[in-house]
C-alpha cells in the first residue's frame, strides 16, 4: 500500500517531466538494510519502496544534485532537514519536489540484529506489529519497541514542507520527547562526566561517520580538520574527542532535526543523539526555537530576544546575591 | 605552594576591558589570578577559544561584555547571549562544573563590579579545586 | 598669505588643545610658549578629577602630537613685542629667547645637568626641589630639550668660568653665544590662552605660610604627590621626611576674600581639587590617614563632581563647614582651633596643613593686554564676549576667568571654531601633509620582536619587577630587543624607540606599560615613523591590570607581568602588516535639536562653509532660551535666541527640518545615512547632538507644597513675571527661596550648576522693584562659582539673608492656614518660621527621557543620571566615544546659556576636523573571507548590524559571502558565527588568540 | 543650651538694629556675612555666655535685638578687632560693638566703666583733682634728683613751647607715681624738649569705651586745645 | 590709649597741627640715632623676655611696624638671645582681655576666661618677663600671671630700658 503510492506518485512524476530524477530508498540484500537510490526513468520506478530501515536522511545525497531538478520522498526529518538547508541557501526551493508522507517511523537495525542470531527477513506492518523471519520461526514483536530512539522521541512525523502529501496516517507527535536527555540530566555531575566519558569518549574512535551521514554538516574543512590553529588534537585523547564531539553538537544547535543518521551511522553505537537532543530541548525551553518548520523564519544564532535568559550569567547571580 | 587558580578572562575592548582599566585606575585589588585577552567585542570569543582554553590548563574561564543595549557594535553581545547560553547548557550536560566557565556583563564605568567579579569567581574556583577533567597533559589518558 | 594660520599665545592645555583642533581644521599654527616646554599647570598635577586619571596620562599624547604635527611651529621660550595690522591680517613681531642649547643636536642625555655645578629652586616643583641651571622643565617635557637659565648660568654671567656641561655634552649642542632672535609672523587671527598662576599665601600671615613648617599650598601639594615630583610621589614631609597621617585642607585661601586677599571671585576650582589631593593622599599612605577639609561651601558643580564628592565622604574625607582664623604650632604639627558648625569650640592637631590657593590672572598678562591691546576686566583677566576680546583676538581658558579643565578645553576648541568662521575661505591654504617614510616589507622576514617594558614612574616599578620582567622577555624566542624605561610616552622614549627599531631591524614591537585603550594610537604612530606598518604592535598592560591592582603581592604581580609579556609576543608573533584603510568623508553635518547649542553649532559649521542639515522635533527654533529672560551677553536671551533663529533659518547652507525626529541610523563616521520620521533620509559625515534638556517638576519629597498653593512657583514663573512686571511683585513683603529642589538626592544625583546664580539674579531684580521686600533663601552649598561670586555678594548687600539646612533636617512648608516655611538654623540652634508671601522652588534641570534612545541610534551611550556620556569626561568633553558624533548644550550636562554657546562652537570646531579631511582612516581590522570555505549559509549576513557581508556570485568560487571593508567594524562577530571558519578578523584571527593564551600558561605558540 | 521655641519671622518682625547697621554704619558690612566662623574661631571671647561673634551677627539679622541689648558679652567683647582682622568680607564687629554700648541706656552699663568715663570727661579717668597730679609729679621728681647723676632731671609741666607733650597714664599718679620716673629719664637722656600739661593729661580715655562718641570727642578735644595752647610740635602717647 | 586719640582725631575730624606719635616708635628712633644708648649685659641671669602687642597700638593702630620697633628695642635692651617671641603675635596676636574698658566693666571671671589663650601662649615661651608697653594689657597680664599662676612678670618696657641705659 505505501509503497505502492510511492511508486505510483514517482512514475508519474517522471512521466510528466516534472522532475529529471526521484530519491528515494530501494531494499538490500540485506534483510534489514535499506539504502538510497536515484531513479531517472519511469521503468526503475519499481525499485523504491517505503524503507522500513532508511536510517539515511535523503537530504544529505539530496544536495549533489545541484541544479537538476528532483524529487524526493520526505519523512518528517527529512522535510525539516531540506526546510534547514533551504534556510542556509543549499538548497533552492523550485529545484525541489517534495514527496511528504506522514511518518509512521522506522525501525532500528541494531535493535533487529539484537532479537535473533540470523534473521532472513523482517515484515513491518507500519502499525504496531513487527514479524521477524528467522531459518526456524517468525517472532512477533510490539512495532513501538524496535522503533529507532529519535522516531520514538520524534515530534513531527509530519513533514512540515512538501510539494504533495500522501494520504497515510503515520505516528502521533511523541508524547514525551526528552525522555532519554531527562535521565542523563537527572544524574548527578559526576556521573554525568562518567556517562560522558563511557559511552562517548572511550567509545569513539574517530571515525567522523557521524558527520559524513549529518545532512547539516556540508563544510568544505570541518574544524576538526584545520590545521592553522589545530586546536582540536586528532588523536583519540579523550579530551580531544570530547572537544570533537561538544563543538559537532554545538553547530548542530538550533539546526538538528533529529533525523538520527549520525547514531545509525556510528558502528559504535554512540548515543550521539542525546548531545543535540539535550541542546533542542534548551532552545524550544529558552528560545521556544525549533529548528526546520519554516523556511522564512530566523535561524537560532542569527536571531535574538529583547529578554532572551541571562540568569546563567554570573554577574545576575551576584546582582541576585546583593554582591554588586 | 598553595595552588592558585587560572582563569582566562576574555573581555570586550569598549565596555570590560574599560572596566578592568577602571578598577586600576581606582586602585581596586582583585586576586592576581586572571589573565585578560582583549577582543573587540564579547561576540568574538568562540566556543573554540574557549574550550581550548580549558583544553589548554584553565581552571576557569570568564567572556565579558558590555550590558546589552551599550554593545559598541549594537547587536554582538545580543548575539553573544544565546551562543552562551546554549554552549553552557551543552557543558553542563557533560559534566562539566558551571563555574568553570562564566558570563558576565560589566561596563566601562563598573570597575568595582569587575573587581568584585573577579574576586567571587576566584572564590568559586578555589572550592572546585584545579580543572583536571577538560585539561589536555600531553601524552594523555586513553 | 597669513590668512590660512593663526597664532595661539600660551602652551597650556587651552592652547594645545586650540593648537591642536586648528591644525586638524586646515590651519597652520604658531604656538607660541613663555617657558622652554608646553604642558603648563596641568603638567605640574599628579592626578585630575573627576576621572583620577594621571595627569600627564591624558595629557602627554596631546603634548606629543603637538610636537610632531607638521602644521604646529613650536616657539618656546617666545614672547608677543608687537602687533599690528586687522583681522584676517595680523603682523606680529616675536622675540625669541635664547635657549643657549641647539634644539636640532639635543638628545635630551642629562649629562649636561649631572655636571652642572649650580643648583637653583626647581620652579617647576614651586621650589620644592632643586634644578641646575641647565635643566628640563620635567621628564615628559615637549620638546624634549635641555635649557640653560641665564639668570643662573655662571658662564653667562662671567663667560670664562665654569663652562662643564659645554665640556659632557655628547651631542655638542651647547652654545653660550646663543642670541634673541626676532621674527615677524603674518596671522589671520590670534588666541590668547595665558593660563593663570595660583595665589601666594604669604601676605595671609594667620595662616603660617613660610612662617610655620608642614604648611604648604596645595599647588606645592600636588608636586608632592606626582611621580616626577621632589619625592617621586612618596607623601612625606620635606621638612623632617615624616609621613603626614593627618591632614587638613583650608578652602579659600585668596578666593572670595574682599579683605586681606582683594579677591572678590570664586576660583572654581578649589573645592574638587582639595577633594582629589584628600583621596589621592589616602591611596600614597599605606596605614592610616585622615583628611579634613575646612570650607564654606563644598562648590562641587561640574559633572561627575557630586558623585566625587559623595565618593570622598564615602572613603571618609570629613567635610567641615567652619573656617579656621590663625593656624598654629604644635609640637610635632600644628594645631587647628575652629568652631564647627554647630557652634562648638574644637582643638584638633594635623601633621600638615595644604592651603586650597585660587586662581588669579598671570602676572605676564598686564603686559600680554598692552602689547595687544586687548582690555582686561576688574578681576585683571581678559573681557571677553563669546570668547572674543577684540575684533580677530579670542581668549579661552583660565586667561578669561576662573574655569576648570573641562570648560577650559571646550572654550579652547570654541575659539578654534570662532577662528575658522572667520578665516574660513583660508581653510588648507597653509597647511602640509604628513608624510611617514615608506613602510619596510617586513613579510619575508623572520620575527624579530623587541619589548619596551615601563616604569610610569612609580605606577608600575614600585610593584612589577621591571628588570626581572626585561631579562624575562630578553630570553623568548624571536625577542631580539628588551629594555625599559621611566615613561615609554615620553618624547624621548619614544624616539629611542624609533631608533631601536631600525638598528635592531625589528619587525614586530610590545610594549608592557599602561592600558592600550588611550596609548595604542601614540605607539602605533611610532612604528610608522620608524617605517613600520603599525598593527606588527601588541600592548601588554601591566599597569592598570597589575600593578594598580595587586600592589600588596609584587611577586605575584611581577609574574603576572611576565606572562602577560609572554602572551603578547605570542599574540604578536602571528601578526601580519595590514594596509591602513580610510573612508571618504561626506562634507555635511547634521544637527539634531533646534535650540541654542543646535542653532550656533549649525551657524558656525555653516559659516566655515560645510552644508548642514539641523532637525528640530517641535514646530519652531530656539528651545528653551526663548522661555529665559536672563541677560546673554548684553541682550535677553529671548532676544538672542530669535537672531540666531532668523540667522539659521535664512542661511543658505543650513537645511532646517521641522517637526521631525530621527527614525534610524546607518553608517558611521564620514558616511552617516539619517532616516527622518517623514521618511526623508539625510547623508551626512559628522553629527552634533543638541537635544536639551527640560526642567525639574517640584514633586513628591520635593513638592514643598507646589501645586497646593499658588504662592509656591519655581525660578522660571519668577522669571514671567518679571518679564511682565508683574503687580504682585510690588505688595510682597516676605519672599522665601528653597535651593536643591530636585537636585543632588537620590534620584538625580547631580548639582544642575545654575540654579544658584539664576536666584540670586531674581533676587536682584526683586530688590531693585521691590527694596523693602524681606529675602531669605533655604540653600545646602550656594554654588555661585567663578566671576557670579560677586552676584552672590550684591544679593546679600542687598539684605537676602542665607540659611543653611542638611538634607537630614529638610526645609517643611505647610499650606493649610497660610504659607508657612520652617527650618533649623544651625548657628542659632532654633527652628525658623517664616510666612512668605512667595515660596520660590530653584528647581533642577533633568535630561531628556528620549536621550537615551536617540544615542542609542548612534552606538552612544548616556550616564547613569540619563545625560549624554561623552568620551574623557576631563579633555573629550564634546566628543562622544563613537567618532564622528559631537554633543552640546544641557543634554550634556545643565549650564549657562553662554557654556552652552561656547560648547556648540566647540562641537562645531570638533566636527570640522572630521569634515575638513577629504578622507578618514577607517577601521583597517576587518573581516575577510577565505572564498574556498565559505558554503554561503548566509549566517554572517544574518548577523551583522553594519550589512557589510553579502552574498555574491565570485568566480570561480561560485556564492560566496563578500564582505564590504568600508563598512566592516572588525567586531569579529562573524567570524565566531562562521561554523566553516572561513571568516577570520585582520589580526584577530583564531590563532592568536589562542597563541595568548597558551602564553599565559608560559608555553611558546608557533 | 536646649532648642527654644521657634523664632517666627514675620514681614512684621522689622529687627532695629539690623537697620541702623544697614543705613547708618553700611561700611560694616553686616549683611555680607558668610557665617564663616572664622571670626568665631579666632576670637578669644568665643564661647563665653554661648555666644560667639558670629552667634553675634546672627541675632542681629534675626532681630533678637533685646537679646543682644541685655547680654553681658557686649562688654567682655574687647573691641580687639581679631575677627575683621581675617573676615573675608570685612565686617566690622568691634564697631557695631561699640554702637550697641552706646545704646544701652547709661544706668545699665557696667557702673565703674560709666563712672570712669564720667570722671575722664572732668578731669581724668581716675578723678583725681589735677592740682594732685602737678604736686606728685613734683614730688616724686624732687625724690627722684637725690639719686646720684640725676641732679638735673626734669618734669616740665604747662611749658610753654616745648616740642614734645606727653600725656600720662593716670594709674601712675594715682598709684604708683615711682613709675614715672623711668619715662623722665629715658627723655632726659634723649634730651629732648617736652612737658606735661596739667589739665587733660590723662593717656587713658575710657569714654572710647562706654559707647557715647560725644564724651569721646569731648575729651579728646579738651586734650587738643591744652596741646595746641601749649603749642607743642609732637604729641607722644605714652606706654 | 594710642587708638583712642588716632582714631578720634580721623573719625572727628578734629584739626590739629602736632603729629600724634607711639613713645615706642621713638624710643627706636633714639636707639638708632645712638641718641638712647643701652646695654643688655645687666641682663647677667638671661633673663628671659617676650612681648604683648597691645591691639589699640598695633593692629588698630601703627601695624606691624611698631611692633618691630617694640622687639627691636627690647632685643637692644636685654639681649637679643634673651628674647622669645610668641605666636601669633604682631598685628595677629591675641588680646590680653584688659582692653575695651573690659577691666573698669568688672566682669573678672569672664576676663579671665578671654585671656586664657594669652596666658598659655605667653607662659609656653617660659618667659620670666613679658613686656607690656600699654596699661590696660599691665594690668591684665598681672591678673592673669595670678589667675592661671603664671611665673612670668608683666613690666612696662621703661622699666628694662632704664637698667640697660648708658649715661
Amino acid at each position: 500500500m505505501l509503497t505502492e503510492k510511492i511508486r505510483e506518485i514517482a512514475k508519474k512524476l517522471l512521466e510528466e517531466g516534472k522532475i529529471e530524477a526521484f530519491l528515494c530508498y530501494e531494499g538490500t540484500s540485506h534483510p534489514f538494510r535499506n539504502r538510497a537510490v536515484l531513479v531517472k526513468s519511469p521503468e526503475e520506478v519499481k525499485k523504491l519502496l517505503w524503507p522500513s530501515f532508511g536510517v539515511i536522511n535523503l537530504a544529505t545525497p539530496l544536495q549533489k544534485l545541484k541544479g537538476q531538478k528532483a524529487g524526493i520522498l520526505a519523512t518528517g526529518c527529512v522535510s525539516r532537514a531540506i526546510v534547514v538547508l533551504i534556510q542556509e541557501g543549499q538548497l533552492k526551493r523550485e529545484d525541489l519536489f517534495v514527496v511528504g508522507v506522514p511518518c509512521p517511523g522506522m525501525l532500528d537495525p541494531s535493535k533487529v540484529r539484537d532479537k535473533a542470531p540470523e534473521i532472513i527477513d523482517v515484515i513491518d506492518d507500519l502499525k504496531d506489529e513487527v514479524l521477524i523471519v528467522t531459518p526456524e520461526d517468525k517472532i512477533k514483536f510490539s512495532r513501538e519497541e524496535l522503533l529507532r530512539n529519535n522516531c520514538q522521541e520524534c515530534r513531527h512525523p509530519v513533514p512540515p514542507l512538501y510539494d504533495l502529501l500522501l494520504d497515510f496516517s503515520g505516528r502521533e507527535k511523541s508524547p514525551d520527547p526528552y525522555r532519554r536527555v531527562q535521565e542523563i540530566e537527572d544524574l548527578t555531575l559526576e556521573e554525568r562526566w562518567q556517562w560522558f566519558e563511557r559511552e562517548v569518549l572511550r567509545r569513539c574512535f574517530r571515525c567522523y561517520a557521524c558527520r559524513q551521514a549529518c545532512p547539516l554538516c556540508y563544510c568544505p574543512t570541518c574544524f576538526v580538520d584545520d590545521s592553522r590553529p589545530q586546536w582540536v588534537g586528532k588523536t583519540r585523547d579523550l579530551i580531544d574527542t570530547a572537544l570533537y564531539h561538544l563543538v559537532r553538537a554545538y553547530h548542530l544547535a538550533g539546526r538538528c532535526v533529529d533525523c538520527g543518521s549520525c547514531e545509525a551511522a556510528c558502528p559504535m553505537d554512540i548515543p550521539l543523539r542525546l548531545l543535540t537532543k539535550k541542546l533542542e530541548k534548551e532552545a524550544l525551553l529558552a528560545f521556544s526555537f525549533e529548528a526546520g518548520l519554516d523556511p522564512e523564519a530566523p535561524l537560532l544564532f542569527t536571531s535574538f530576544d529583547e529578554n532572551d535568559p541571562e540568569d546563567f550569567m554570573l554577574t545576575s547571580e551576584l546582582k541576585a546575591s546583593g554582591k554588586i | 605552594m598553595s595552588w592558585e587558580p587560572r582563569i582566562i578572562a576574555f573581555l570586550c575592548n569598549w565596555c570590560s576591558y574599560a572596566g578592568a582599566d577602571l578598577a586600576g585606575v581606582s586602585r581596586l585589588r582583585y586576586p592576581p589570578t586572571i589573565r585578560i585577552v582583549r577582543v573587540p567585542c564579547s561576540s568574538r570569543v568562540s566556543p573554540a577559544m574557549i574550550l581550548d582554553a580549558l583544553k589548554s590548563g584553565a581552571d576557569g574561564v570568564l567572556v565579558s561584555g558590555c550590558h546589552p543595549g551599550d554593545c559598541h557594535y549594537l547587536t554582538g553581545n545580543l548575539f553573544a547571549r544565546r551562543r552562551f547560553f546554549m554552549l553552557k547548557k551543552l557543558l553542563e550536560f557533560v559534566g562539566l562544573e558551571p563555574e568553570r566557565v562564566q558570563f558576565a556583563w560589566v561596563s566601562a564605568s563598573e570597575g568595582d563590579v569587575f573587581a568584585k567579579v573577579v574576586s567571587e569567581l576566584t572564590e568559586k574556583i578555589k572550592l572546585l579545586g584545579p580543572n583536571t577533567r577538560f585539561r589536555k597533559i600531553l601524552g594523555g589518558k586513553i | 598669505m597669513g590668512a590660512g594660520s593663526v597664532l595661539v599665545v600660551g602652551g597650556g592645555i587651552a592652547g594645545v588643545q586650540a593648537a591642536l583642533d586648528l591644525a586638524a581644521g586646515g590651519f597652520y599654527v604658531h604656538l607660541l610658549e613663555r617657558g622652554p616646554a608646553i604642558g603648563g599647570v596641568m603638567a605640574q598635577l599628579d592626578k585630575t578629577f573627576p576621572t583620577n586619571d594621571c595627569s600627564m596620562c591624558i595629557l602627554s599624547p596631546k603634548l606629543v602630537e603637538v610636537g610632531r604635527d607638521l602644521n604646529i611651529n613650536l616657539l618656546t621660550l617666545s614672547e608677543i613685542l608687537e602687533v599690528s595690522g586687522e583681522p584676517g591680517n595680523f603682523k606680529v613681531r616675536i622675540r625669541k629667547n635664547p635657549r643657549y642649547v641647539d634644539e636640532s643636536k639635543c638628545i635630551a642625555c642629562g649629562q649636561c645637568a649631572e655636571k652642572c655645578p649650580k643648583k637653583v629652586p626647581n620652579e617647576f616643583d614651586r621650589g620644592l626641589s632643586q634644578r641646575k641651571a641647565i635643566y628640563l622643565l620635567y621628564p615628559q617635557a615637549v620638546p624634549l630639550k635641555y635649557a640653560i637659565d641665564p639668570r643662573h648660568c655662571i658662564w653667562l654671567k662671567k663667560p670664562g668660568r665654569c663652562g662643564f656641561c659645554a665640556k659632557v655634552c655628547p651631542a655638542g649642542a651647547i652654545n653660550f653665544e646663543d642670541q634673541p632672535q626676532e621674527l615677524e609672523l603674518e596671522v589671520g587671527a590670534i588666541i590668547l590662552a595665558p593660563g593663570f598662576e595660583t595665589y601666594d599665601p604669604t601676605p595671609l600671615e594667620n595662616f603660617g605660610y613660610r612662617r610655620l613648617p608642614y604648611v604648604m599650598t596645595a599647588h606645592e601639594f600636588e608636586r608632592l604627590l606626582s611621580a616626577s615630583g621632589p619625592t617621586r610621589g612618596e607623601l612625606i614631609r620635606l621638612s623632617d621626611g615624616r609621613i603626614p597621617r593627618k591632614i587638613a585642607w583650608i578652602q579659600c585661601v585668596g578666593s572670595r576674600d574682599i579683605n586681606r586677599a582683594k579677591v572678590p571671585y570664586c576660583s572654581s576650582v578649589c573645592c574638587m581639587y582639595a577633594l582629589k589631593q584628600a583621596l589621592i593622599a589616602k591611596e600614597h599612605i599605606k596605614g592610616p590617614f585622615e583628611a579634613a577639609i575646612f570650607y564654606m561651601d563644598m562648590r562641587t558643580m561640574g559633572k561627575g563632581f557630586e558623585a566625587y564628592l559623595e565618593r570622598a565622604r564615602r572613603e571618609g574625607v570629613r567635610l567641615l563647614r567652619s573656617r579656621v582664623h590663625t593656624i598654629l604650632p604644635a609640637e610635632e604639627g600644628l594645631l587647628l582651633h575652629y568652631v564647627d558648625e554647630k557652634g562648638n569650640l574644637k582643638d584638633e592637631s594635623f601633621d600638615m596643613v595644604v592651603l586650597s590657593v585660587g586662581l588669579k590672572p598671570h602676572p605676564t598678562l598686564p603686559s600680554l593686554s598692552q602689547v595687544l591691546s586687548a582690555p582686561q576686566d576688574e578681576f585683571g583677566f581678559l573681557e571677553t564676549r563669546l570668547l572674543e576680546n577684540r575684533p580677530g583676538v579670542f581668549v579661552c581658558g583660565v586667561g578669561a576667568g576662573p574655569k576648570d579643565i573641562p570648560e577650559t578645553v571646550v572654550e579652547a576648541s570654541a575659539a578654534a571654531a570662532r577662528v575658522e568662521n572667520l578665516l574660513a575661505e583660508a581653510r588648507h591654504t597653509e597647511t602640509r601633509e604628513k608624510t611617514y617614510p615608506p613602510e619596510r616589507f617586513v613579510f619575508p622576514e623572520a620575527p624579530r620582536i623587541g619589548v619596551f617594558i615601563c616604569h610610569c614612574g612609580i605606577n608600575i616599578a614600585s610593584v612589577v619587577d621591571v628588570e626581572a620582567v626585561t631579562t624575562f622577555a630578553r630570553e623568548l624566542p624571536d625577542v631580539v630587543y628588551a629594555g625599559h624605561n621611566l615613561f615609554t610616552c615620553a618624547q624621548d622614549t619614544i624616539n629611542r624607540i624609533v631608533a631601536t627599531i631600525k638598528e635592531r631591524q625589528l619587525n614586530r614591537v610590545v610594549i608592557a606599560a599602561c592600558t592600550p585603550r588611550t596609548h595604542e594610537p601614540l605607539f602605533q604612530e611610532t612604528l610608522r615613523a620608524a617605517g613600520l606598518n603599525p598593527f606588527l604592535f601588541e600592548m601588554a598592560n601591566i599597569r592598570d591590570q597589575d600593578s594598580w591592582v595587586h600592589p600588596d603581592d609584587p611577586e605575584r604581580a611581577t609574574q603576572k607581568a611576565k606572562e602577560l609579556v609572554l602572551m603578547a609576543v605570542n599574540r604578536v608573533r602571528l601578526k601580519r602588516p595590514v594596509p591602513l584603510a580610510t573612508i571618504k568623508v561626506r562634507r555635511a553635518a547634521l544637527v539634531v535639536g533646534g535650540g541654542l547649542s543646535g542653532m550656533q553649532a549649525a551657524l558656525s559649521l555653516a559659516n566655515q562653509g560645510f552644508e548642514v542639515a539641523l532637525v528640530e522635533k517641535s514646530q519652531e527654533l530656539g528651545g528653551f532660551a526663548r522661555r529665559l529672560f536672563r541677560e546673554v551677553y548684553g541682550k535677553p536671551l529671548k532676544v538672542l535666541a530669535e537672531e540666531l533663529a532668523a540667522k539659521v533659518a535664512s542661511h543658505p547652507r543650513i537645511d532646517v527640518r521641522l517637526g521631525v525626529t530621527i527614525s534610524n541610523v546607518e553608517g558611521s563616521v564620514g558616511n552617516f545615512r539619517t532616516t527622518l520620521s517623514d521618511g526623508n533620509v539625510i547623508e551626512h559625515g559628522v553629527v552634533i547632538i543638541a537635544t536639551g534638556a527640560r526642567p525639574y517638576l517640584p514633586q513628591g519629597r520635593f513638592a514643598f507644597g507646589y501645586g497646593e498653593d499658588k504662592r509656591v512657583k519655581t525660578l522660571l514663573e519668577i522669571d514671567e513675571l518679571l518679564e511682565r512686571k508683574d503687580p504682585l511683585l510690588k505688595e510682597l513683603r516676605q519672599a522665601v527661596f528653597i535651593q536643591c529642589v530636585g537636585s543632588r538626592n537620590e534620584e538625580h544625583p547631580y548639582c544642575s550648576r545654575v540654579c544658584c546664580t539664576h536666584t540670586m539674579e531674581q533676587i536682584i531684580k526683586l530688590k531693585e522693584i521691590n527694596p523693602e521686600l524681606e529675602i531669605f533663601v533655604l540653600y545646602r552649598d550656594i554654588r555661585t562659582f567663578g566671576k557670579k561670586e560677586i552676584l552672590y555678594q550684591k544679593a546679600r548687600e542687598l539684605g537676602a539673608v542665607f540659611i543653611r539646612y542638611t538634607p537630614e533636617r529638610m526645609p517643611q512648608v505647610e499650606t493649610k492656614e497660610g504659607l508657612k516655611v520652617l527650618v533649623f538654623d544651625e548657628i542659632l540652634k532654633r527652628d525658623l518660621v517664616f510666612e512668605p508671601n512667595l515660596l520660590i522652588l530653584a528647581n533642577g534641570i533633568v535630561p531628556d527621557a528620549a536621550s537615551r534612545e536617540l544615542a542609542q541610534f548612534y552606538k552612544c551611550a548616556t550616564t547613569s543620571e540619563g545625560f549624554m556620556l561623552e568620551a574623557h569626561l576631563k579633555l573629550r568633553p564634546v566628543d562622544f566615544a563613537t567618532e564622528g558624533v559631537f554633543m552640546a548644550g544641557l543634554c550634556h550636562y545643565p549650564k549657562f546659556a553662554e557654556e552652552s554657546l561656547s560648547q556648540a562652537l566647540a562641537a562645531a570646531a570638533r566636527a570640522a576636523t572630521v569634515l575638513a579631511k577629504e578622507d578618514l582612516p577607517a577601521e583597517s581590522l576587518v573581516a575577510q573571507v577565505d572564498p574556498r570555505r565559505c558554503t554561503a549559509c548566509g549566517q554572517c549576513v544574518a548577523l551583522c548590524p553594519y550589512h557589510a557581508p553579502s552574498l555574491e556570485e565570485v568566480r570561480p568560487f561560485g556564492l560566496v559571502s563578500v564582505i564590504n571593508p568600508s563598512l566592516c567594524k572588525g567586531c569579529g562577530n562573524c567570524a565566531a558565527a562562521c561554523r566553516c571558519g572561513a571568516i577570520q578578523v585582520k589580526n584577530l584571527e583564531e590563532e592568536p588568540v589562542l597563541a595568548a593564551v597558551e602564553g599565559s600558561f608560559g608555553r611558546i605558540w608557533y | 543650651m536646649a532648642e527654644m521655641a521657634p523664632l517666627l519671622i514675620t514681614p512684621e518682625t522689622r529687627p532695629k538694629l539690623r537697620e541702623i547697621f544697614e543705613k547708618e554704619l553700611s561700611f560694616v558690612n553686616l549683611d555680607l556675612c558668610l557665617t564663616c566662623g572664622m571670626c568665631a574661631s579666632g576670637c578669644p571671647a568665643s564661647g563665653i555666655d554661648g555666644l560667639d561673634p558670629r552667634k553675634f551677627l546672627r541675632l542681629i539679622m534675626f532681630g533678637a535685638d533685646e537679646k543682644i541689648l541685655s547680654s553681658q558679652w557686649i562688654w567682655v567683647c574687647t573691641l580687639c578687632d581679631r575677627c575683621r582682622y581675617v573676615c573675608p568680607m570685612n565686617i566690622n564687629i568691634a564697631r557695631m560693638v561699640y554702637r550697641i554700648r552706646g545704646m544701652v541706656p547709661k544706668e545699665k552699663r557696667p557702673p565703674n566703666l560709666q563712672r570712669s568715663c564720667e570722671l575722664q570727661k572732668k578731669t581724668n579717668s581716675t578723678g583725681i583733682p589735677n592740682e594732685d597730679f602737678v604736686w606728685v609729679v613734683n614730688d616724686v621728681l624732687e625724690e627722684a634728683r637725690q639719686e646720684p647723676g640725676w641732679e638735673d632731671l626734669k618734669a616740665p609741666i604747662d611749658k610753654k613751647g616745648a616740642e614734645y607733650y606727653l600725656n600720662q597714664n593716670a594709674k601712675e599718679p594715682t598709684v604708683e607715681p615711682e613709675e614715672m620716673v623711668h619715662l623722665w629719664k629715658i627723655l632726659h637722656v634723649v634730651g629732648i624738649d617736652w612737658t606735661y600739661s596739667s589739665k587733660w593729661w590723662d593717656g587713658a580715655n575710657y569714654c572710647l569705651f562706654t559707647g557715647d562718641p560725644e564724651d569721646w570727642e569731648y575729651t579728646l578735644r579738651k586734650q587738643v586745645e591744652t596741646i595746641e595752647e601749649l603749642g607743642c610740635k609732637y604729641y607722644i602717647n605714652t606706654e | 590709649m594710642f587708638y583712642a586719640v588716632l582714631e578720634g582725631l580721623r573719625r572727628f575730624k578734629i584739626p590739629h597741627s602736632f603729629k600724634f606719635v607711639s613713645i615706642i616708635t621713638l624710643y627706636a628712633r633714639w636707639i638708632r640715632e645712638g641718641r638712647l644708648k643701652v646695654d643688655p649685659s645687666w641682663n647677667k641671669e638671661g633673663l628671659k623676655v617676650t612681648v604683648q602687642d597691645p591691639c589699640k597700638l598695633v593692629r588698630q593702630g601703627l601695624g606691624d611696624q611698631v611692633a618691630e620697633d617694640l622687639r627691636f628695642v627690647i632685643k637692644a635692651v636685654v639681649g637679643e638671645e634673651n628674647f622669645v617671641d610668641v605666636y601669633p603675635n604682631m598685628s595677629n596676636n591675641y588680646c590680653c582681655g584688659g582692653g575695651g574698658g573690659s577691666i573698669q566693666a568688672g566682669f573678672r571671671e569672664k576676663r579671665m576666661r578671654f585671656g586664657r589663650y594669652k596666658f598659655e601662649q605667653v607662659a609656653k615661651t617660659g618667659a620670666d618677663i613679658v613686656v607690656t608697653p600699654c596699661h590696660n594689657c599691665h594690668t591684665q597680664l598681672i591678673d592673669l600671671g595670678t589667675y592661671y599662676k603664671g611665673k612670668f612678670k608683666a613690666v612696662h618696657l621703661w622699666n628694662l630700658i632704664t637698667k640697660a641705659l648708658v649715661r
